[in-house]
């Protein structure tokens, strides 16, 4: 198990991530695309931090990540609701008139 | 050998039966039940719990296809018996041990149905063994959202409604009933539900092939008519305890009940009645779940009748009161001598008051959720006997 | 030797469980999917010695997946539960894009000379994450709740479409308030 | 007479789920011995009734509904035993323990949180209405227990400054941390009577939805989510003993007895809570939970902290 192992594992699984959020249409799949990404992230910090410098402060980023998910999911699930509310319909496609 | 005949053996203690109600037919299901008790048997909530399948009285058509369905769903170690007379109840029961523990007929069994069960059911429902009335899965105002929907499995697709959140939510049409632990035999409720919401309903009942037979008035010669309405408000008020998940107490009302069936002595049935009635006012638990489940003005018009209901209107529509005044009104009739029957079941028309509930169930039952409508639908007390006498007479 | 393979067999499983996310037509399936990938990270970080982090990834990720499994059922509108259908858009530009930054990435974490390790993991890595926590890395906790408590009240107001007036009444003195349940408080 | 904790070879962890589940049979004994009672037969005959319960479920076939999710269905079956097994790891046996993680009480609580997974996917996997509401019913219990729960594990690993079940038993030398943090130790055993789906928290199994999410199940599925319950009860009653009641401390006796004879006490008093008590409904619990209890939770922890660093 080397730095170069992981990262691999790690790029693999952010791809995946970038895919599925890239290509789904239903809002609640982007997120699954998005936390598959971070969950990439996550890995990737975990093996920086064990293979290059061990020390406390590389916990800290790894909870503020876990912390940011928990953020992206919460308003996630906010909008979706507001957007099936609203429209009677989440995918991403139909919100396209919010921007600008 | 060995090994299989023990195992069976240490089954046979404890069988697990699925009792079907036919309307009319309480008796012979309390009957039923007193003896599972004594054998310390146990009710099935579901039929992929049973060992063995009780209809108590002689179904209709439409109850008996029902029963025959649910009979399918059995998984097997399985046997069925059909319970009409209390007697030789036990040795019905005793023969229906025999025949689960006949390895070699089971195993037939088991081979005769080796394709799925579901693959046997020409219609296949949503699943759930509650919709086994078939007949009626596309009547009236139902439709499954088109009916050029696509159905993988057979199972229509839901459609979309909006929920009282103003969410569109997905629909789903379920029958509850007629074969459901503490329901009114031969009840049937079809609900559309959004989650466990109920949008709408409809109630219908189905029959019995007959009445048991004199139950009028000969059968049941020694019970008198104050008896018997104490053993149906212990009934009710047994139901509506298990519902709202007090067991000790539901089984203390189901023990009252069966003393009151063997005739037991009267002032001591009148004490132990109230010490339950005690109990249920006391219990804060029970006043915080029940809360603000109301009958609303349905319950009014059949509640009123419940003799010593409490004069506050509001109260007595309460479910929680409706069930203290089950308990005080069973009492006050044992107390007064087993021999007058009620006031209250004199001046009141049963049949009258069942129709109106009937009646009255799908408005009382829009927008709750199925924890709050077995409560109400318990709460109403609804003697789906009367009712039977009532299609009886409409046919005659 | 015996890390190694644990670590390989996690590794495929994390990939191969992410990538089944989005082959699956189970709402159910892909939810639960995500988790596995999530739960395999969780163990591959305690492998590299994150205990605390890696048992907490695991915690949170299960219990999200649980609640994300109820958005998932409520709002996918049409059932792929039981018909395979694709709700996907740009399948092809996507997959390229993903592919090129896997490469990118991949070429990076393999062609970039990575320095050596400096320092050592202390003893006790839960407790020197608690100090950093509540000594020096303090600041970022700070920040870190406040965004947390916003987001609760945000993630509420966007999605809930009572506000006080509508339960209250126009002049807020509608007792009880008018709400669609009832709650376990007696209002 | 409480002695260091140590690491016991791996081997013995062969013993863990045979104790666990003999606990669990005793505790199912308990169960339908008060049965038993409460329909007037006697005590003995209920005692024996797990037994035959699992003769009846062994010689059962299982049944399968239309269109149900087999694969994520026999996961949700099987994975309660192992959930339960997981979570007894962490707990010490007088001064033996299996492992001795640094984060053990981290780690029971993740483990309670696959709980929440496998009861959602035992009522989705049967594809029926009524499994699915059981299934439902308990997230949303699961929702208004957790977070209280979890300040009621942190409250004795603040007081310990560790999160090792091991300096959680050693910080209770002198005085069982039941006693100085009682709302803890409530709160903590209405969790686990809720995660267990039990008593009156088992609306998810309801009787007024059939049975909830056991409503389709039969057969090896039906004993295995049956034992996985009693199985997660008692392994939440095993874990309120290194927390709250001093681990193996006790006079005279040693300390793996100590630890057994808590335990089975708790165990007892979870069974017996069972039917006497109507359910807690779920929607309405949830107000309570969090505007009460979790507020209740915190200010122990609170005070907790302040008498630790006061100290």
């Amino acid at each position: 198990m080397t730095l170069q192992a992981v990262l691999l594992v790690a790029a693999a699984l952010f791809s995946v991530g970038l895919y599925g959020a890239l290509s789904q249409q239903v809002i609640v799949m982007v997120m699954m695309g998005l936390e598959l990404m971070l969950n990439g992230v996550i890995l990737a910090v975990g093996a920086f931090w064990w293979f290059l410098a061990p020390a406390p402060d590389g916990q800290v980023l790894l909870l503020i990540v876990i912390a940011a998910m928990t953020v992206e999911m919460a308003m996630g699930f906010a909008v979706a609701t507001l957007l099936h509310r609203s429209r009677g319909s989440d995918m991403t496609d139909s919100a396209t008139d919010l921007s600008g | 050998m060995g090994v299989t005949s023990m195992l069976a053996r240490w089954a046979s203690k404890s069988v697990h039966v699925l009792i079907v109600g036919v309307p009319g037919w309480d008796e012979s299901r309390m009957l039923l039940e007193a003896e599972l008790d004594r054998r310390g048997w146990r009710v099935a909530l579901s039929p992929a719990d049973a060992d063995l399948l009780a209809v108590c009285g002689l179904p209709g058509e439409v109850l008996g296809a029902a029963s025959d369905l649910l009979w399918n769903q059995l998984p097997g170690p399985r046997t069925r018996v059909s319970v009409t007379t209390p007697v030789a109840l036990s040795a019905l029961l005793d023969a229906a041990v025999a025949h689960l523990v006949d390895d070699s007929w089971q195993r037939e069994d088991a081979r005769a149905r080796s394709r799925p069960v579901a693959a046997e059911d020409p219609r296949p429902n949503t699943g759930e063994h509650e919709s086994m009335s078939h007949e009626d899965m596309d009547h009236g105002d139902m439709d499954h959202g088109g009916m050029d929907m696509p159905t993988p499995g057979g199972i229509p697709l839901a459609g979309g409604g909006d929920d009282r959140d103003g969410l569109e939510m997905d629909v789903l049409n379920v029958s509850l009933g007629p074969v459901l632990p503490h329901w009114p035999a031969g009840l049937v409720v079809d609900c559309v539900l959004q989650g466990d919401v109920i949008v709408s309903a409809g109630a219908r009942l189905l029959e019995a092939a007959s009445a048991p037979k004199e139950v009028s008035e000969k059968a049941v010669t020694d019970v008198t008519r104050g008896r018997r309405r104490i053993i149906r408000l212990c009934d009710d008020a047994s139901n509506l305890l298990a519902l709202a998940g007090w067991q000790t107490a539901a089984q203390n009302a189901r023990r009252l009940r069966d003393d009151a069936r063997r005739g037991a002595d009267s002032t001591d049935h009148a004490a132990a009645l109230d010490r339950l009635r005690r109990r249920a006012e006391r219990s804060v638990l029970l006043r915080w779940s029940l809360k603000g489940i109301s009958l609303g003005e349905i319950g009014l018009g059949a509640g009123t009748n419940t003799g010593t209901a409490t004069p506050d209107d509001q109260a007595a529509v309460d479910i929680r009161h409706r069930l203290i005044g089950w308990l005080r009104e069973a009492a006050v009739l044992a107390g007064t001598s087993s021999g007058r029957q009620s006031p209250a079941a004199g001046d009141s028309d049963p049949v009258r008051e069942a129709q109106d509930a009937l009646e009255a169930l799908p408005e009382l039952l829009r927008g709750t959720d199925l924890g709050t409508a077995r409560l109400l639908i318990a709460g109403l007390g609804l003697d789906t006997a009367a009712l039977a006498q009532t299609h009886e007479r409409t046919h005659d | 030797m015996l890390i190694d393979i644990l670590f390989w067999a996690l590794a495929v499983v994390a990939v191969a469980s992410g990538a089944t996310v989005f082959a699956v037509d189970s709402m159910a399936r892909a939810t639960y999917a995500l988790a596995i990938s999530f739960i395999a990270v969780g163990i591959m970080l305690v492998i590299v010695g994150l205990e605390y982090i890696g048992i907490i990834t695991i915690l949170m990720m299960v219990m999200e997946m649980a609640i994300m499994v109820v958005y998932m059922v409520m709002y996918m509108g049409m059932n792929p539960a039981l018909m395979p259908m694709d709700m996907t858009h740009n399948k092809r530009g996507s997959a390229v894009l993903a592919v090129g930054t896997f490469v990118l990435l991949a070429a990076g974490a393999l062609l970039i000379p990575w320095p050596a390790r400096v320092g050592a993991p202390a003893a006790d890595l839960t407790a020197s994450l608690g100090h950093a926590i509540m000594g020096p890395k303090m600041l970022a906790m700070l920040t870190i709740s406040p965004v947390l408590f916003a987001t609760i009240i945000a993630g509420l107001v966007i999605a809930n479409p009572r506000g006080r007036y509508d339960r209250w009444g126009d002049d807020l003195k509608r007792r009880p308030p008018t709400d669609p349940m009832r709650g376990g408080l007696g209002r | 007479m409480t002695e260091p904790i140590v690491q016991v070879s791996p081997a013995w962890a062969v013993l863990a789920p045979l104790a666990l589940l003999l606990f669990a049979l005793a505790g199912a004994g308990l169960n339908g011995a008060l049965v038993a009672r409460s329909v007037g037969r006697p005590f003995r005959s209920g005692a024996s009734a797990p037994l035959a319960q699992v003769a009846r479920l062994l010689r059962q076939r299982r049944q399968v509904t239309v269109a149900a999710d087999v694969l994520l269905w026999r996961i949700g079956a099987g994975g309660l035993v192992v959930v339960a097994i997981l979570k007894i790891l962490v707990i010490p046996l007088g001064p033996w323990t299996l492992a001795d993680l640094d984060v053990g009480v981290v780690w029971f609580n993740t483990m309670d949180v696959m709980i929440w997974a496998l009861f959602w996917l035992i009522g989705w996997g049967a594809n029926s209405a009524h499994a699915l509401v059981g299934g439902y019913r308990f997230l949303s219990l699961a929702v208004s227990y957790e977070l209280p729960l979890m300040f009621a594990l942190i409250t004795p690993a603040v007081a310990a400054r560790s999160l090792r079940v091991g300096d959680v038993v050693a910080a209770q030398q002198n005085l069982w941390f039941v006693i100085w943090m009682p709302v803890a130790f409530v709160i903590f055993c209405g969790s686990v009577i809720a995660f267990s789906s039990w008593g009156p928290y088992a609306t998810a199994v309801g009787r007024d939805i059939a049975g909830g999410f056991l409503t389709d199940v039969s057969g090896v599925d039906r004993l295995l989510i049956l034992t996985g319950r009693y199985a997660v009860l008692t392994a939440g009653a095993a874990f309120a003993v290194p927390l709250f009641l001093g681990g193996g401390g006790g006079p005279l006796l040693p300390d793996w007895l100590w630890t057994l004879g808590k335990t089975a006490l708790v165990l007892a008093t979870f069974v017996a809570i069972r039917h006497r008590v109507p359910t807690i409904r779920p929607d309405r619990f949830a107000e309570v939970a969090w505007i009460i209890v979790l507020p209740a939770a915190l200010l122990q922890v609170l005070v907790v902290a302040i008498i630790v660093v006061g100290s």
